[in-house]
């Protein structure tokens, strides 16, 4: 599945990269991303996740073809 | 009558929430006039010199744009529904901004001006907490920070759920 | 940043409370942009098309001039009291007002958007109360009308004593 | 004395008249204006008056050489 992630996690991960692993779900790739990049735990952990431009729960199921969007508390304004 | 209409609609229909061009905050006051309004309020986010005990030289700003500018619709698609409001405008800038300019933008107008003042102060408290827009600080030292995070999940225990500033004045 | 120190001073110190001349807000807005403010609200009182059920033609706004300006230069100087105020900034018109043309217009801004909101609200309420400012309303079917009177002395017993909105928010 | 007043009361009293009676203080000159124009009365009661572009009490000396200014309750904004 493809991933975008924005802001902060940028300096965690690239702006976009591809995952193979076979994750089911969002807390599945919560996990996951952790793993890649240890220091990005604490910002995942309140991170919420995106599919379709639609906000998704972390049990929502993932597919292979899934864009996902990997969203940080929000600092706009 | 039919210019305050036309730019009237023009306002809400064709606004582009996100931009990254410089906020016109001129032209956008100038449309907010409405013959049945008797309150304008207009907020201006600017960049400020100094955060955090720091200098501030500017901030960048990055958004989620779709996201962003749907969320921003909504926000103040809620906001016509708890107040009678002739006027919501809102727009928020992405790229770099200087210090004194203006990063993001809320107008609105109604009868009396309690429902625009309080339509206002919701509408940014709420673009603040819940749409996905980021700033980087950029200081005059060199360094720079993603920041300003809204803290909430820390009291709320959720992610998705905030607490507002509003909601201590309403 | 000398721009905005002439200006600001400009905007604090040679500012007509009290003008007969279109209220310039677009100049006004625009001088209000501070390094330090990293938010400006604006408030414009507008001629609305109606009142109390009738079609309003226009507004005649009477002031007694050199009362109504100290009053509106010590409501700012309260109001930079009360709050770390980097503009504080109020005019009104007096003589004939259209509809939606604007009649008061009241800037603030500070460091953050509470204190910029809180002081707007406060100068615009006790400018509203105290101000020695009356309109003569002139509706559609010819009728006219000093109205919108201060009616706090029926509740407070005290035509000294008003009861501003400001504070049920503070 | 000199009396000024504003707005609404113009429907009752020039805007600038002379008044010659020897009145003592504000609350006399109240008094003596609203029997000059009865149906002024309810008005008067909710004024303020004020001598050189301050406000004074009711109990205020006059003196003859004073001009004041009669304020009704403010509709401005």
């Amino acid at each position: 599945m493809k991933i975008e992630v924005f802001a902060i996690l940028k300096e965690y991960f690239d702006k976009e990269f591809e995952i193979k692993d076979p994750l089911k779900t969002v807390e599945e790739l919560r996990a996951h991303l952790a793993l890649l990049n240890p220091a990005s735990s604490n910002v995942l952990k309140i991170c919420r996740f995106a599919v379709h431009d639609e906000f998704v729960a972390d049990h929502y199921q993932l597919t292979g073809n899934d864009s996902v969007v990997v969203i940080p508390p929000s600092s706009g304004g | 009558m039919t210019a305050w209409l036309l730019s009237h609609q023009a306002a809400e229909v064709n606004m582009e929430y996100i931009t990254s061009k410089d906020l016109d905050l001129v032209a956008l006051l100038q449309q907010s006039h409405h013959p049945s309004a008797g309150a304008v309020v207009l907020f201006s986010g600017d960049v400020r010199n100094n955060n955090v005990g720091k200098m501030v030289d500017y901030l960048e700003y990055e958004a989620h744009t779709s996201m962003a500018s749907k969320m921003i619709e909504s926000i103040l698609s809620d906001a016509r529904k708890r107040w009678s409001l002739n006027i919501a405008i809102a727009q928020h800038r992405t790229g770099k901004v200087r210090i004194t300019e203006s990063a993001v933008v809320v107008i609105t107008a109604s009868a009396h001006r309690a429902e625009a003042y309080a339509a206002n102060r919701y509408i940014i408290d709420r673009i603040k907490h819940e749409a996905p827009i980021w700033k980087c600080e950029f200081f005059t030292d060199g360094t720079k920070e993603w920041g300003g995070n809204c803290n909430c999940h820390k009291d709320t225990g959720n992610i998705n759920k905030h607490i507002y500033e509003f909601e201590e004045i309403l």
